[in-house]
């Protein structure tokens, strides 16, 4: 399959009075037609500054894109002026906010909401918008649609509200979505409601996704192929099953292993990665994970780990990884 | 359940909405609509249910953050519900909480340090200025923080830190029971399973029993002993964590745990699940009869008519559905 | 929303009574009485007896209680009764200076909204560029005034260099309206532009406040365009508090542009207010406390009703 | 010049009329914009410039008995008021017997000043008698004063309250509307008795309070003049801006800010002590500078200076307090204090009205003079609606306050009855008792001979000011009247409640 | 205006820690140089008052009716007033009272205000719409009636007027700070504080009101320089300093205004004082809000 999107060495910062946050430092990732990719890690190592430097929307100006290249269609949309990009935002790559009771604007009706994209980008009229929010919020499968319409978000259940962001999103038949965490705010049952329908509607429809999360469980239920971030940078890269089966770096593994499992028989102790994620602002020379590491030799401390591709394009950014192998996952 | 530490009975709570010093209130939000359950000293019990099902509200009840309604509160023994403010200060210290999010439930403006002594000196627990420095050290160890972290200010403290601060300030006040509201949700995965080791270990230590409230059954299964599922106010199931693991009785438990995603591609290509269809309901306006019938799978005519008593259906294992 | 509607309006004749009743008890323990104003502050003798003779005409002379009645009575019957000072019926007193300070607060607050919120919302785009900090400075500048003297200025520029006067005596909008907004555009522009400040710099923080919502980046990951988002998703959002502060404000104008009006050779409610309390004119005072309160209040009301037009969550409460 | 007919004389006033009732009020904003509209038996002589002399106004000519007790008024004929009704000595006597015995509920604030007549008769339509119960030089004075409108018989009949809110008077303008806080029109009453007048087609009154607005009015010619006072830097830059455009007329003005001593205070009962206070005072350099920077200019004792009965400069040189060599007095002035054991740097708080002009100077160069005799004094400004009430009335409430004492007319029975002893008058804030003082009141009051009545009232004068320093006197008000060149015919008096009636006032084209 | 989390945190950040105090101001001066010129302003005001003694050539009381009304000139920099005296001086010596009355106002005020308003938002319910309401009616006052009632009940001089010109400021401040204080109440931190038991007052306290430290700073700056307008307005009053004491207000009043046409340095230089104060006081309080909040920052 060709590829739509490719992020390459793309760097991304932020000027604080703490220093320089180097919130995405060095990721290179890309997406497929069609596919699902995953983009995984820990709160705060930079998976929502990366999806928003895709869609040039970094908070400006403490937040700056210093580097790479993001490659859509074969056009590299740092390039593009800012006209450009308006065309290309909500046009040819949607964006659905981790916050579905913020990101919707309290004072307007969602059928405003659902239009204004419609007539911008697709040049519709306000009847034809109308008739096309109509049909969206029924395929999101929002009961009603059409007395929905007057409606304001706050009328609207969280759920309704997360379906609703993916309405927008669908609206001008975009060719990738990027979900920055489409169901953290929600609880399982409605999380489950919600993903159901992205993935159905990405085979459907053809659309390519980009699923930013930590939560491994929704990855393995509906993710191709993951990335795994750490301190701004991707230290593990494979197909889902891969991954899963076979981490090779140790923080994946240490993900995999901390979290208490249904399928499992109950654990006495869970096994905690120990210590605290790292300061982005001031990142240790070596292996940003190596404070924490279980596997930690010498190198780590003082050469950041060169990514190791394995079979299939299962990369791992770690010095020990080919003695990871054989460590069980649980 | 004579050995029971704390025990709630037909607990009730309303909140008037749109009511005023002149308008009668529009109408009433039913948080929770009659929960019963007790909680035996040292054991965990875990309470789960969907956002908005009313843990929270009993949380807060317990902690007499909140009036109930009507029903009653025993703690140790004494009604708390009928407690006045006076005596209500001195119950309080033998209950505790740790709240959902790590970032608020600590004052900005003061120091570890500070938040640590102030219970202490209030209650005169340690009345010592000296004596107070020392236990302040002795709780920092004791939840896994190093002693010149009570000069910081939590902001300067990470999210999992943060946490162990709220779990120090809990046991400052030597309790008996502390309600967990969500202690771990907030926290990232890497972290989550520290303090729940923490939280095993000082229980073990201590002899602590808490009311472990979450929306994480992964979680929920680790740590508590029994569990009780909530669904729009009132108890849907509640029994050993074994049995409601493993033989959910409730179609809406059944629901929840199929909902559970497993971090692990092959089992979930497998897995069947049951997607509810439908929101979750307003408190506002109830269904009749059973509350979760218009998203039940199995509903019959019955469901909607007649509200379904929390029975014992095997022993030890209570569940309010009519074809359980 | 009715019920929030009824609620807010029922609640504001309680707080009216407060007003009534408080102002009844402040002006009797704030000393000195308008008979001593009348007869002893003229440099020419006065007898005990005299005075004596006008307290009991102005009813000084009762009890309290029974003063307070009389007047609520009459309140009840929409009558503010007559004037201390002058023996002319209130309403008399009032009519021409109350529509005079009206138009005036209207005027004024068309002018400070015309300001506040564009000079905002360029302030709140711009932040920390040089535009910025002249729309900053450009409000503060009109506060940092102290109005007497800025009254003074003021009047003899016009006079030196424009060569304009102020009208003396003041034509009603309904007789004339060219030549009435002739007299009062420039204390309109004048007031409007000092009563600006707060609400251009409340405009600007409210207005990046709302810019770093959630929903502004959303409404940007959409590709609308910056104006669009301003003028459909911020603006809105942001109006909220600068109602709150022009609604306060208004109720000041009506009441308070004493300096105002001496500059400009104003009939308002301004100076009279301060007159009626410097004659220790109960009734006439009481009347304006309660007008202005009324106004504050009412306004008050109309602002919250705004939010709800503003804003769906408080109008589907 | 002859008076040239036409035109309309706009001025401003800054204090606007409580009532329309003369008799009620007091203040000059009630004269102003209302004396055109009536006539009073008696006025003071427009032309004179000391405001002494009364003549007729609606009487024609008066004789006065031999044992001083009764006068008798003949009116002028064919005196209409406005709603065409010939006015009569019916109309004289009940407008008097108003003032002189009002009935229950009606106020007559000037009710005291008649004490003295024992009844008032009509015998015909066109004479007016007045018996009094003991001689009085003041009399015929008392009669010119602006206040006594003559009222409608008929009127005040079915309503002693009706000229409160209304005008119905014979004077020579007519009124025309009441704008309240914005402005008064009268127009020329076209039937007017003196033939000939009004010259003005009308007078239009500007109730402007800020002075600043009332100065740029005069400037931009928008208001020709205005009666009460302007300031000294307000003709300076009238003159500046205006040229030959703006003419002035001064006078000393029958107003005067004292010091009331409370002697019911130590040390303030020792006389040596209140005689320093005013020997502290520089009044000669005071008059030469403080008359740059307020409204206050002679030096003066119980009578504004230039006026009949006032004591000349020379004279007044020899009272305490009024040497010409400062120095001494100053060094006299720390010797009585010493003497009466009060110690250098002793404070106290003086007292003052919180009205700007001219309290505000007076009080800051009183301060500064006591300053330089070793007193340290602070000020307390008191608003002006509670001075009177919180601090004047109320012997206990302090040591050394600011007084006032104004005349409309200038007359010594009037200006000093002030000065007598507490008991016999409220106005004493001096709060002492001194036989001597009321004897001397009375005897001036009943001389009928002028050199007589000099006389004792120099004795009145060296007693209250120098022997006793009861009170002191700071500078006598000076009054600044701004008129636009083209107002003519009008006479400054000193005082501001006088020659307002406007008959002979007109205006160059 | 809500405060968010993270301002609540913020606030803390740029409050306390000690340590780095120098560098905050050293950030602050970098990123506002509005703010930093405004804290000039006042720390220039403070110096002066400081240091009147040293600063002033001529007593603020020395009349010399020789040289009354004289233009700035060599022996007087900015003039004299009608009695002679050094406007300079005079203006030396005023900034005292302008900083007495500006700080000690609106901190009065806006303490209460703040104080009102927490607790009002704190008890909540029945409570809270009580305080709403007389906070209306008090809002519904003007000023000098207050400040009548002040000079009524508890007489004049210097520290009523600081009382009549804070009551009026404080049904303002306590509306402002209510809807912080809402916000701040639902935060689990007080849950906290009355699980643990504490009294009322102690939370509201020490718990809620060091929290909306940004509304109430904003509105203490506000303030201040509208104290120093005010002092000036009330002297007729009998409130506040009276002549022969130096104070901006009154160098403002009376003689400036009659002579603000041939003497115009006698009112010119004290306005100026004002407004610069004025000036400066809200320059740094709307920089010091857009340093407490987070999501204003840029950098
Ligand atoms: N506006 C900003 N100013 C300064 N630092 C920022 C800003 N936005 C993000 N960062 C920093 O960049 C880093 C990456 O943030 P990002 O939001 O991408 O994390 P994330 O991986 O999406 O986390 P989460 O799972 O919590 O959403 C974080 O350390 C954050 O503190
Ligand atoms: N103070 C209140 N006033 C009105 N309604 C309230 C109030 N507090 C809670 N509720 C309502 O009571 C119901 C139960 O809320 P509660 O917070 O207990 O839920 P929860 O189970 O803890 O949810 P979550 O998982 O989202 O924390 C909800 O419908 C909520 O809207
Ligand atoms: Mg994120
Ligand atoms: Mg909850």
């Amino acid at each position: 399959m060709a590829k739509l999107l490719e992020v390459k060495n793309l760097q991304t910062q932020f000027l604080t009075s703490a220093g320089v946050v180097r919130a995405v430092d060095g990721v290179s990732y890309d997406v497929d037609e069609g596919e699902t990719v995953a983009l995984v890690g820990e709160s705060g190592c930079g998976k929502s500054v990366s999806a928003l430097s895709i869609m040039r929307l970094v908070a400006e100006p403490a937040g700056r894109i210093v580097g790479g290249e993001i490659v859509f269609k074969g056009r590299d949309l740092l390039k593009l002026s800012e006209e450009e990009m308006r065309d290309v935002r909500g046009r040819d790559i949607a964006m659905i906010f981790q916050e579905p009771m913020t990101s919707l604007n309290p004072v307007l009706t969602i059928g405003r909401q659902l239009t204004e994209g419609l007539e911008i980008h697709l040049g519709m009229g306000p009847a034809a918008a109308s008739a096309r929010a109509i049909e969206l919020l029924g395929l999101v499968g929002i009961p009603d649609p059409a007395r929905r319409l007057a409606q304001y978000p706050h009328q609207f259940s969280g759920g309704m509200r997360q379906r609703m962001m993916v309405a927008m999103a669908l609206g001008c038949n975009p060719a990738l979505i990027l979900a920055d965490e489409p169901t953290t705010a929600l609880d399982v049952t409605i999380q489950a409601q919600v993903l159901e329908l992205l993935q159905d509607l990405s085979r459907r429809l053809g659309v390519a996704m980009l699923i930013i999360t930590h939560n491994l469980g929704v990855v393995a239920r509906y993710a191709d192929r993951v990335n795994v971030m750490y301190a701004g940078r991707i230290i593990e890269r494979g197909t889902a099953a891969e991954i899963y089966a076979d981490p090779r770096h140790p923080y994946t593994l240490g993900l995999l292993r901390s979290v208490p499992r249904l399928d499992e028989p109950i654990r006495a102790k869970l096994d905690p990665i120990e210590g605290q994620p790292p300061d982005l602002s001031r990142l240790p020379p070596g292996c940003a994970f190596a404070p924490r590491c279980a596997y930690r030799v010498e190198r780590c401390t003082e050469v950041p780990p060169l990514a190791a591709c394995g079979a299939a394009g299962h990369m791992s950014a770690c010095w020990v990884s080919a003695s990871l192998a054989k460590e069980p996952v649980a | 359940m004579s050995d029971a530490l704390l025990e709630v009975r037909d607990l009730v709570k309303h909140f008037p909405i749109g009511g005023g010093m002149f308008t009668k209130p529009v109408g009433v939000v039913r948080a929770i609509d009659g929960v019963s359950f007790s909680i035996r000293k040292g054991e965990t019990l875990g309470l789960v249910g969907e956002s908005g099902c009313g843990k929270t509200t009993t949380g807060r009840c317990i902690l007499q953050l909140e009036r109930p309604t009507s029903g009653s509160i025993v703690f140790e023994g004494i009604d708390m519900v009928t407690l006045d403010a006076a005596e209500l200060r001195a119950v309080r210290r033998r209950v505790q909480v740790i709240f959902q999010d790590p970032y608020s439930s600590l004052n900005p403006r003061m120091t570890i340090g500070q938040i640590l002594a102030e219970p202490l000196k209030v209650h005169g627990i340690r009345r010592d200025k000296g004596e107070r420095e020392l236990r302040v050290r002795e709780l920092l160890a004791q939840v896994g923080l190093l002693p010149q972290h009570d000069k910081r200010y939590p902001h300067q403290l990470s999210g999992g830190q943060r946490q162990r601060v709220g779990i120090a300030r809990a046991l400052a006040m030597e309790p008996a029971l502390i309600v967990c509201d969500e202690p771990v949700s907030a926290l990232d995965v890497s972290i989550q399973a520290q303090i729940i080791n923490l939280l095993e270990d000082l229980q073990s230590r201590l002899g602590l029993t808490y009311l472990f409230i979450a929306h994480d059954l992964s979680v929920v299964r680790h740590i508590s002993d029994r569990v009780a599922v909530m669904y729009l106010g009132k108890i849907a199931e509640l029994a050993d964590r074994k049995a409601i693991y493993d033989e959910p009785l409730h179609p809406y438990t059944r629901a929840l745990l199929s909902a559970v995603p497993i971090p692990d591609p092959k089992i979930e290509a497998k897995r069947e699940r049951t997607v509810l269809r439908g929101e979750v309901p307003s408190a506002l306006k109830p269904p009749s009869g059973c509350v979760f019938h218009p998203r039940c799978p199995i509903a019959v005519d019955r469901c909607s008519a007649e509200i379904p008593p929390l029975r014992e259906i095997r022993p030890g294992h209570w569940a309010a559905c009519h074809l359980a | 929303m009715t019920h929030y509607i009824l609620k807010r309006f029922l609640l504001m004749f309680p707080t009216l009574f407060g007003v009534a009743v408080l102002i009844f008890l402040l002006l009797r323990v704030v000393p000195g009485d308008i008979v001593e104003v009348r007869f002893m502050a003229q440099g020419q003798y006065s007898s005990e007896a005299v005075m004596a003779i006008e307290r009991a005409k102005l009813g000084l002379d009762k009890p309290l209680w029974q003063q307070f009645t009389t007047w609520m009575w009459g309140l009840l019957h929409l009558d503010f009764g007559v004037s201390m000072w002058t023996g002319a019926p209130i309403t008399e007193e009032l009519k021409l200076r109350f529509e005079l300070s009206l138009q005036l607060a209207i005027m004024a607050t068309v002018v400070a909204t015309l300001l506040a919120i564009p000079l905002g919302i360029l302030a709140a785009v711009k932040q920390d560029t040089w535009i910025d900090y002249a729309v900053r400075v450009f409000s503060i500048a009109g506060l940092a005034m102290p109005s007497f003297w800025l009254g003074i200025l003021m009047i003899l520029a016009m006079l030196i260099i424009f060569k304009w006067l102020p009208p003396m005596v003041f034509t009603s909008f309904w007789v004339n309206p060219w030549e009435n907004l002739a007299q009062l555009i420039w204390p309109a522009l004048a007031v409007g532009y000092r009563y600006s400040a707060v609400a251009t710099r409340m405009m600007r923080s409210a207005m990046l406040e709302v810019l770093r919502e959630d929903y502004i980046r959303t409404a940007r990951a959409k590709g609308l365009w910056l104006k669009l988002i301003l003028s459909r998703h911020a603006l809105k959002n942001a109006m909220l508090p600068v109602i709150t502060v022009i609604g306060l404000e208004f109720a000041f104008l009506m009441g308070g542009l004493v300096v105002t009006e001496q500059v400009f050779s104003l009939n308002g409610l301004g100076m009279l207010f301060v007159e009626a309390i410097s004659h220790r004119d109960y009734t006439l005072t009481q009347a304006l406390v309660l007008i202005v309160a009324s106004v504050f209040i009412f306004v008050n009301f109309a602002t919250d009703i705004a939010y709800a037009w503003l804003d769906p969550r408080i109008r589907y409460r | 010049q002859t008076p040239q007919y036409g035109g309309e004389l706009v001025f401003t006033v800054p204090s606007e009329p409580p009532s329309y009732d003369g008799p009620r009020e007091q203040t000059f904003g009630l004269i102003h914009p209302i004396a055109p509209h009536y006539n009073t038996l008696l006025r003071v002589d427009p032309t004179d410039p000391t405001g002494t002399k009364p003549i007729g106004d609606i009487a024609e000519s008066w004789t006065e008995s031999s044992d001083h007790l009764t006068f008798t008024f003949k009116l002028r004929r064919g005196v209409k008021f406005h709603d065409g009704d010939e006015m009569t000595s019916k109309d004289v006597k009940a407008s008097y017997d108003k003032i002189i015995f009002p009935p229950e509920g009606v106020a007559s604030v000037r009710k005291a000043t008649y004490l003295v007549v024992k009844e008032v008769e009509a015998p015909d339509p066109y004479t007016i008698r007045f018996k009094l119960k003991w001689p009085s030089g003041a009399f015929l004075q008392s009669l010119a004063s602006p206040w006594n409108f003559i009222y409608k018989a008929d009127i005040l009949a079915k309503d002693m309250h009706w000229y409160e809110s209304h005008i119905m008077g014979t004077g020579p303008f007519t009124f025309v509307e009441h704008v309240k806080g914005s402005h008064w029109v009268g127009k020329k009453n076209p039937n007017y008795w003196d033939k000939g007048k009004p010259y003005l087609d009308g007078y239009r009154a500007l109730f402007v309070r800020s002075h600043s607005a009332q100065v740029a009015a005069v400037r931009g010619e928008r208001s020709l003049t205005q009666f009460r006072s302007f300031t000294p830097a307000d003709k300076e830059a009238l003159t500046n801006a205006m040229g030959d455009k703006i003419k002035f007329q001064e006078s000393a003005w029958d107003c005067i800010l004292l010091v009331a001593i409370n002697h019911t205070k130590k040390p303030f009962d020792d006389k040596r002590v209140r005689r320093a206070l005013s020997l502290a005072l520089d009044r000669w350099s005071a008059a030469e500078t403080l008359s740059k920077i307020a409204i206050v200019k002679d030096v003066a004792g119980i009578q504004v200076p230039g006026t009949p009965w006032a004591t000349p400069p020379e004279e007044l040189k020899k009272l305490t307090g009024y040497w010409p060599d400062i120095d001494k007095s100053r060094a006299e002035a720390r010797r009585l204090l010493k003497e009466a054991g009060v110690p250098e740097g002793f404070t106290f708080t003086f007292y003052n009205r919180g009205t700007p002009m001219p309290y505000e100077p007076l009080a800051i160069w009183l301060i500064d003079q006591w300053r330089q005799v070793g007193l340290n004094v602070k000020q307390q400004v008191v608003e002006a609606a509670a001075y009177y009430g919180t601090v004047l009335r109320k012997p206990d409430a302090f040591d050394v306050a600011m007084d006032f004492q104004c005349g409309y007319i200038v007359e010594p029975d009037l200006d000093i009855y002030k000065f007598i002893s507490h008991d016999k008058n409220d106005d004493n804030y001096g709060y002492y008792t001194d036989r001597v003082l009321d004897e001397l009141y009375e005897k001036q009051s009943r001389a009928t001979d002028a050199a007589e009545r000099t006389r004792y009232l120099r004795q009145f004068e060296r007693r209250l000011l120098d022997e006793e320093a009861h009170y002191l006197m700071t500078l006598q008000w000076h009054r600044i009247i701004p008129q636009n060149a083209r107002v003519h015919g009008w006479q400054i008096t000193p005082s501001h409640y006088l020659n307002n009636q406007l008959d002979t006032v007109w205006l160059s084209k | 205006m809500a405060v968010t989390k993270e301002t609540l945190e913020s606030i803390a950040r740029a409050g306390k820690p000690r340590a780095r105090w120098l560098q905050a101001t050293y950030d602050f001066a970098r990123q506002r140089p509005l703010g930093a010129i405004g804290a000039m302003m006042i720390l220039v005001m403070v110096l002066v008052a400081l240091t009147a003694n040293w600063l002033a050539p001529y007593d603020a009381l020395t009349t010399d009716y020789g040289a009354m009304l004289s233009a700035p000139n060599a022996q007087h920099w900015l003039g004299t007033d009608t009695f002679g005296r050094d406007v300079y001086s005079r203006m030396v010596f005023g900034s005292r009272t302008a900083l007495i009355v500006g700080l000690g106002a609106s901190f009065i005020g806006a303490t209460f205000g703040a104080l009102i308003g927490v607790a009002s938002a704190y008890f909540g319910g029945r409570i809270d719409m009580i305080v709403q309401r007389i906070m209306d009616v008090l809002i519904s006052f003007p000023l000098i009636i207050l400040a009548l009632a002040v000079v009524a009940i508890l007489g004049t001089g210097l520290q009523n007027v600081i009382f009549a010109i804070a009551i009026p400021m404080i049904p303002r401040c306590a509306r402002v700070v209510r809807s912080s204080a809402l916000a701040v109440r639902e935060m689990p931190y007080v849950d906290a504080a009355r699980a643990a038991g504490f009294t009322d007052a102690r939370i509201v306290l020490r718990h809620m009101l060091p929290n909306v430290m940004a509304p109430y700073l904003i509105m203490l700056t506000a303030f201040l320089g509208q104290a120093i307008l005010l002092e000036a307005s009330l002297s007729f009053l009998g409130l506040g300093v009276q002549e022969p004491v130096a104070a901006w207000g009154l160098m403002l009043r009376g003689a400036a205004i009659e002579f603000a046409e041939t003497a115009p340095w006698m009112g010119f230089f004290p306005g100026l004082a004002i407004s610069l104060a004025v000036f400066g006081f809200n320059l740094f309080g709307d920089s010091l809000r857009d340093a407490l909040d987070p999501r204003l920052r840029t950098q």
